[in-house]
């Protein structure tokens, strides 16, 4: 073939500090087609991206987009070179409407009104074009994720973008936004976009890729034409030994119950009513799944069940109330009465990035036994004890003196589960816990909760991700609008009953009806 | 009370907002980028000094303000270095600048004029005159609007006027131009604005210029149109309270606008009605003095909600992954 | 060599340490001789200049403003060659043989000035603006509201003080906004015993053509022609007599009263025209009064209250 | 991982910028037509030379470990407190009331009871404003200068109308009875025959400022209560999900805050003055703003950044003494330490940085 690449890239090589993030890296997309990048954690896929897109600059080696030479130092040159990148933590601001952050940096003269008048009619245009409607006047705080990720898309087409990047674009999406999203990328390869996709999951690797490549530890180790390959071999590579896709685990044997909510309903700060009712039991022994698309009370109840946020109704813990507004129902008193909690959200809530491994593998249990019993904390033993839950849990690099922060996601939300699950909680909340994680320690995170229930503990897991859902429930519940639609046992259900569900639809068959 | 009382106290009001309606827009630009400054008291005050030391040896009211909003100019050049190039701590410098303009000023005024750290009395001609608006005389017999347009809204200087237009001319830049939506834009997300290919850097220097430029303008006002001249720390404490009127705003123009006419009523309050006697009873002076303070934080406490600075704010921008 | 020790104010306050430098410039002039000065900045530099100086052999040391009298009780006794001077302080002279104490009886002068304040006010109504609420400028309030009343009975005084923290001595927008709202009042004379924030009522009130009264030193020269006439306090004087003195200076307590023309009103080139005949008769048959004793002019700090003002 | 080993951060560094800064300064000397080495020469040895130099130096030194370390727990819990000031103010309110008004058999009760009552005046200063910005979001940065202009108010009319002693012209209280006079570093380590700090206002409360340090750092790395102050300042969601309750936390940090802002009372109004004035906080309250930033917060920090304040303090007075240079050369001196150590660090650290990475690399 002798067609041009619309990008190439020789010898690309970039350290931060000490830290190789890229070593020698060469790679060639064609125009007009989409082409995936795989890697675990801190394999190197964003800091190459970042290069690309004149973020971060390269160290050596070059950058030829449609088979010219190009310098990229810095955005502006990217976007010139017609270069658009939707990155993983979106670069919106977000206390400012649509439009003004479409416009932002790409505004004709020195006033407002006719760029986000000329901006309003290229967007309609765009929206009806590529399924990307969005209200140009809401405020991006306003927005669901999915929403501000198509703002994302539509400021690089609103620059021109013909080459779009996107890193880990599904990580905080619905299923059905990210099959939305699959759309609007097969509408633009169709325009003859070219479209860089960087993402943990096989399945959409396998689904909508042209091409994938393969980084390991700031190398490109492979790659291939997706058709020529499948998610085994594209994992192996990835983690450089075998993988288990799929959940290895033996029938639940549930016991007594260990949670029971019943009409739960909680109000939020601004009024609105988030949970409608819930009734809920989750036994000994027994994953419960939640699904339903995010925003349909799933984090709320987490909240409340882990003690932020107060709520009228009933939790019985063990057959014992819990105290729902009062003094007691803090997440202190909940640990106390043996219920863990793996947030959804491990960045603001689940860790302090500023801290130490060691300081944050106590986080919520300062109080307990693992701090000491001294007026002052216990500090070499907080330090062993956070070694030896790290070396259980395989949390790489093994430094319980890091910051949290220097950790790679999956790495992070391994702390955290080695800091839940190691107390031995009779009820374990968890939250998204795979999200953003790659395959190999996914496979790890999934074996420690199998453990876990087989230990005869109760688990209540919520997810977006159907697949995680699917294959870790013993029990799926289905949340709509604050609202438990239904249970269902996985081995009588699938995919196209849930999301039904999920839509709000109780009855499938009544819809296929009428 | 009667009329005539009640304009005196507001033409007293206007008088003590003005200065810090202009530090506190200085400031708003400043930290609506992202660029926190508890350094509008020292700009103000190196302002002052310069602005009456130009005045009073060129004779020239304008050249002196142009000398000061220069010398409150270079102070934000090292606020600028210091928390926009080396990312320093925003809070540090401007704590720095305070006390390197109380220094100066005297220093170099001691060294100019020997007169112990103060400027030379300029004379009335060389300084900014009071202006009287068209028709202030002819229509000051009209009952009620009369004496509020002859003796309240006439008879300002011109940099008290420029003071209350920079209200609607703030507003209209940072909501109407492109430059007030890149700088409200990095004062959220300099992540979004440097991705969109504009200069973080380069925005926050234009925005720490312009807080300069106005700290400059409150300076002058200070010492060569309230006043005749230059004393030391003539400024007393107004940055401060600019700042506060600003939070109390919540970064906002109109807001700000009705801060410092608020602060400036509450003082020329605490002014006019010293000494008050409730039968036996005087209230003590310190109390009127102390009044305005106890009163921001009554209004602060129960009427004002949660002030959320820009999100970006006091933060240096380091490109994150 | 004697040594001069300003109060925090700081050596050019453009009225009492700055007389003090005035006095003790003139005595260099005059005798050729040579004096070291400094400027407090802190509390604990009050005994430690004292100390400073004493050890070095400084004599005498000459002290400006009251706070600085603690200092001194504590550090005399320590160095009972060198002699003390205190100005506007009072240390115990049974306490401290070498010491002297220097006071003023401002509430005689601000008296004088009220009276020439009571004649020129066509409104029947004056002002006194304050700096710092402290004893002291209340004991200048008091003298001069007696001497408001002496000439008209039925005049009213309008005392107002600028602040309670230091910055008050130094703001004078507010001392400017302060006139103005006594002008509004009715006021037409206004006498500013304020430090630099006086500077501010003295620019309004010639601004605003009416007369105002400057303190300390004399500051007629400052707006010539709208100033009424100035408060003086001869610190100069007393700065002068202790330095000429030198080591053998005479110690004990001195108060420099209308009699020793330690306090006293201004009369020069700039005020000529607004003093009339009058007047000046007037005040100077107070003054001889004060002087021969018929006349007593009470003194807030005698007793911390004052019989024609409420503060 | 670093880029620089830790040493040359936390020395190197430093020292550098201070030497920038005393570099400058000697320029703005050399302008007004002095001798720079002189002048620091008259600095160093009347600040460090002799024992009662040192005496001063830790005398101001004292005061601003308290401020310092007052503004550092604050910031810890993510809050600025300006009212460091306003705080020492009713601390030494306090103070004086013990001091005057109970009669005390011995100084070291003296001392303990106006301890404890110093740090309770300063804290209930600081607890309005913590209970608004705990309980209403009122900002705690308006709120805290506004109380200094109150706290300013209300010891005015204290000492005016109510504590000044009759006929005294000073707004000040009348001097504390002898037994509550503390031990200065005079009367502490002297000798026989070899007077140590002859009359240097070093007392007993610098102990007390040492002790603080210890406790402050105990409370912050070691305690549970510390934790849960540096969780809630680095992010108040996480802390909620731990079951720390801000508006405890708040409030809990600011009382602690302002009661080690209230201690410096100890050191000026007990120790030094042996009674209250009008002025005795000084600005120390807004150094040690300076003070917390300069020294990161952590004790060790905030001792060093306080001795250098100190001597620049004495120095700076030795340089008034026997120089012509005026005192507000001092306060450029101390903006330019400032401005070089506390705000512009980086732009010594990343040239630094890039010659640390050269030579590893020239090892590696
Ligand atoms: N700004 C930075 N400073 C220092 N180190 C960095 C920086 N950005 C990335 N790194 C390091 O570079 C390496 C590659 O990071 P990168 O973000 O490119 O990984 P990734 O492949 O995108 O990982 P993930 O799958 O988790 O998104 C990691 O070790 C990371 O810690
Ligand atoms: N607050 C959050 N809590 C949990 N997951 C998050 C959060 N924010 C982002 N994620 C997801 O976590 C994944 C991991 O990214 P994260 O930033 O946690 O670490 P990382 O992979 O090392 O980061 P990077 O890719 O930027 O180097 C991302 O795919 C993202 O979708
Ligand atoms: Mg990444
Ligand atoms: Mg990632």
């Amino acid at each position: 073939m002798t067609e041009t690449a619309a990008i190439e890239l020789k010898g690309i090589s970039k350290a931060f500090g000490p830290v190789q993030a890229n070593k020698d890296i060469s790679i060639k997309v064609m125009p007009g087609t989409i082409h995936g990048i795989i890697g675990e954690n801190g394999a190197g896929k964003s800091t190459l991206m970042s290069i690309l897109y004149g973020f971060y600059k390269a160290d050596r080696g070059e950058i030829w987009i449609n088979g010219k030479k190009t310098e990229i130092p810095d955005s502006q040159a990217a976007i010139a070179a017609g270069i658009g990148m939707v990155f993983q933590h979106f670069k919106l601001v977000q206390n400012f409407s649509v439009l003004e952050n479409v416009i932002l940096g790409a505004e004709d003269g020195a006033l407002l009104r006719p760029s986000l008048n000329k901006a309003r009619g290229v967007l309609k245009h765009l929206a009806e074009e590529y399924e990307l409607q969005v209200d140009p006047e809401a405020l991006i705080e306003d927005l669901s994720v999915g929403h501000q990720q198509r703002v994302e898309i539509l400021k690089a087409l609103y620059r021109e973008a013909d080459i779009l990047i996107l890193d880990e674009p599904t990580g905080v999406l619905t299923p059905a936004e990210a099959d939305h999203l699959f759309r609007i990328l097969n509408g633009l390869r169709e325009e003859g976009k070219t479209i860089i996709l960087i993402t943990h999951k096989l399945r959409e690797i396998m689904e909508i890729t042209d091409t994938v490549s393969v980084m390991r530890r700031g190398e490109m180790t492979a790659t291939v034409k997706t058709a020529e390959t499948n998610p085994e071999q594209l994992a192996e590579l990835m983690v450089g030994r075998k993988v288990l896709l799929q959940v290895d685990k033996v029938p639940a044997k549930p016991a007594e119950p260990v949670l029971e909510v019943s009409n739960l309903r909680h109000i939020d700060e601004d009024g609105v009513e988030r949970l409608k009712g819930i009734d809920l039991t989750v036994r000994a022994g027994e994953i419960v799944g939640i699904a339903g698309v995010s925003g349909n009370g799933q984090s709320e109840l987490m909240h409340v069940l882990g003690g932020y946020g107060h709520a009228t109704g009933s939790i019985k813990m063990n057959g014992q109330e819990l105290d729902l507004t009062g003094k007691h129902s803090d997440g202190r008193s909940r640990r106390d009465r043996g219920i863990g909690h793996v947030p959804e959200d491990r960045h603001h809530e689940g860790l302090i990035l500023n801290f130490s491994a060691w300081e944050n593998s106590v986080f919520g249990y300062h109080h307990g036994p693992e701090t000491g019993s001294g007026m002052l904390m216990d500090i070499k033993a907080m330090k062993q004890e956070a070694q030896a839950k790290m070396d259980r849990f395989d949390v790489r690099p093994p430094h319980p003196w890091l910051a949290a922060k220097n950790f790679s996601g999956g790495n992070q939300q391994k702390i955290v589960l080695a800091r839940e699950i190691e107390r031995n909680p009779d009820l374990l909340l968890i939250g998204q816990p795979t999200r953003g994680v790659d395959i190999g320690a996914i496979e790890f995170i999934h074996q420690q909760i199998v453990q876990l229930r087989d230990a005869g503990k109760a688990i209540l897991l919520v997810s977006v991700e159907l697949d995680e859902i699917m294959s870790l429930s013993d029990r799926i519940a289905v949340m709509f609008d604050g609202q438990i639609m239904g249970e269902r046992l996985p081995s009588e259900t699938d995919q196209t009953e849930l999301g039904l569900l999920m839509a709000g639809v109780t009855n499938p068959k009544e819809l296929a009806h009428g | 009370m009667d009329l005539a009382v009640i304009i005196q106290v507001l033409d007293s009001s206007i008088r003590l907002s003005t200065p810090l309606l202009l530090a506190c827009l200085a400031g708003l630009f400043s930290e609506r980028a992202g660029i926190f400054d508890i350094g509008l008291e020292g700009k103000m005050l190196i302002s002052a000094f310069a602005s009456a030391a130009f005045a009073f040896t060129t004779g020239n009211v304008w050249i002196g303000l142009m000398a000061g909003i220069g010398a409150s100019l270079a102070l934000s050049a090292i606020h600028g270095l210091a928390s926009i190039t080396f990312r320093g701590n925003q809070l540090i410098s401007g704590v720095a600048l305070n006390f390197l303009a109380s220094g100066l000023t005297v220093l170099i005024a001691q060294n100019w004029f020997k007169q112990g750290g103060r400027t030379p009395t300029i004379p009335e001609e060389q300084r900014f005159q009071d202006i009287t608006l068209p028709f202030a005389d002819a229509l000051r017999d009209v009952p009620v609007f009369g004496p509020i347009y002859s003796d309240l809204i006439s008879g300002h200087s011109a940099l008290a006027y420029i003071a209350f237009l920079m209200v609607p001319l703030t507003w209209w830049v940072l909501f109407r131009t492109r430059f007030g939506l890149r700088l409200r834009a990095v004062g959220e997300a300099p992540d979004a604005v440097d991705t969109a290919g504009v200069s973080v850097i380069g925005l926050r220097f234009a925005a720490v210029g312009t807080c300069g430029v106005l700290c400059g303008i409150a300076g002058a006002y200070l010492a060569t149109s309230l006043q005749a001249g230059f004393v030391k720390e003539m400024t007393a404490g107004r940055g401060y309270i600019a700042l506060a009127a600003l939070i109390f705003a919540k970064w906002r123009p109109w807001y700000a606008l009705m801060a410092c006419l608020l602060f400036g009523f509450l003082q020329a309050v605490a002014l006019r009605f010293q000494n008050i006697r409730l039968g036996d009873f005087v209230i003590p002076v310190q109390l009127m003095e102390a009044l305005p303070y106890i009163l921001t934080v009554v209004i602060l406490a129960g009427f004002v909600g949660k002030a959320i600075p820009p999100r970006a704010g006091g933060e240096p921008y380091v490109k994150e992954r | 060599d004697p040594a001069l020790i300003y109060d925090l104010g700081g050596k050019f306050d453009k009225s009492f340490n700055e007389a003090a430098f005035g006095g003790a410039e003139k005595w260099a002039a005059e005798t050729g001789g040579s004096y070291k000065d400094i400027e407090i900045q802190s509390e604990a530099q009050r005994e430690q200049a004292l100390r400073r100086f004493a050890e070095a052999g400084f004599n005498p040391v000459v002290t400006t403003g009251f706070a600085i009298a603690g200092a001194i009780d504590a550090v005399a006794a320590d160095y009972p060659d060198t002699k003390f001077v205190t100005i506007d302080g009072w240390v115990d002279p049974a306490k401290h043989p070498n010491v002297l104490s220097i006071l003023f009886s401002e509430h005689e002068g601000s008296y004088l000035v009220g009276m020439m304040a009571g004649m020129a006010s066509k409104s029947g109504t004056v002002g006194f603006v304050g700096g710092m609420d402290i004893p002291l400028i209340r004991k200048f309030a008091c003298g001069y509201a007696q001497g408001v009343m002496a000439a008209n009975a039925d005049a009213k005084v309008i005392s107002n003080m600028t602040g309670t923290t230091p910055a008050a001595w130094n703001d004078p927008v507010k001392g400017s906004e302060l006139a103005r709202a006594q002008i509004g009042q009715g006021a037409d004379v206004i006498f500013a015993a304020a430090g630099g924030t006086g500077l501010g009522v003295l620019e309004t009130a010639a601004k605003e053509d009416i007369l105002s009264i400057g303190v300390d030193s004399n500051q007629n020269h400052l707006f010539p022609g709208e100033v009424l006439t100035s408060m003086l306090k001869r610190v100069d004087v007393a700065v002068f007599d202790s330095m000429t003195q030198g080591a053998d200076l005479e110690t004990g307590v001195k108060v420099f009263g209308t009699a020793q023309d330690g306090v006293g009103y201004a009369l020069d080139d700039n005020n000529a025209a607004l003093v009339s005949d009058e007047m000046k008769a007037a005040v100077d048959a107070a003054r001889e009064q004060i002087i021969a004793g018929e006349l007593k002019v009470h003194d807030y700090s005698s007793d911390d209250s004052c019989p024609v003002l409420q503060f | 991982m670093d880029k620089m080993p830790a040493w040359a951060d936390a020395v190197l560094v430093p020292l550098i910028s201070v030497f920038l800064a005393a570099a400058i300064s000697a320029l703005v000397i050399l302008s007004i037509g002095e001798n720079p080495l002189n002048a620091f020469s008259i600095m160093v040895e009347g600040a460090l030379s002799s024992s009662r130099g040192i005496g001063y130096t830790l005398y101001y030194a004292t005061n601003f470990i308290f401020t310092g370390l007052a503004v550092a727990v604050a910031f810890h819990a993510r809050m600025f407190n300006i009212g460091g000031e306003g705080q020492a103010m009713i601390g030494g309110l306090g103070v004086a009331l013990v001091c005057l008004f109970i009669p005390w058999p011995h100084w070291s009760l003296a001392l303990l009871g106006a301890t404890v009552i110093a740090a309770l005046f300063g804290a209930a200063w600081a607890y309005i404003p913590a209970f608004l910005q705990a309980k209403r979001g009122s900002h705690i940065v308006i709120t805290t200068i506004m109380f200094n202009f109150i706290a300013f108010s209300l010891l005015n009319y204290v000492l005016v109308n109510m504590l000044k002693p009759q006929g005294s012209s000073d707004p000040a209280t009348a001097r504390f009875p002898e037994a509550t006079h503390l031990p200065t570093f005079q009367s502490m380590f002297s000798t026989a025959d070899n007077v140590m700090f002859r009359n240097a206002p070093a007392n007993v409360t610098f102990f007390i400022a040492l002790l603080a340090c210890v406790a402050v750092y105990l409370l912050i790395w070691r305690t549970r209560l510390g934790y849960e102050l540096r969780s809630f300042g680095q992010s108040e969601t996480a802390a909620v999900y731990a079951g720390i309750s801000p508006v405890k936390i708040t409030i809990v940090a600011m009382l602690i805050s302002g009661g080690l802002a209230g201690l410096m009372a100890l050191n000026t109004t007990m120790g030094e003055a042996e009674r209250l004035v009008l002025n005795a906080t000084e600005g120390a309250g807004f150094i040690g703003i300076a003070v917390a930033l300069m020294g990161r917060s952590h004790p060790v920090g905030i001792l060093l950044a306080a001795l250098l304040f100190g001597f620049l303090y004495q120095g700076g007075t030795e340089l008034a003494f026997w120089t012509s240079i005026p005192t507000q050369l001092i306060i450029v001196i101390q903006a330019l330490v400032i401005l070089f150590t506390g705000a512009l660090d980086n732009m010594v650290r990343m040239p630094l940085e890039k010659i640390f990475l050269n030579i590893r690399k020239g090892d590696a």
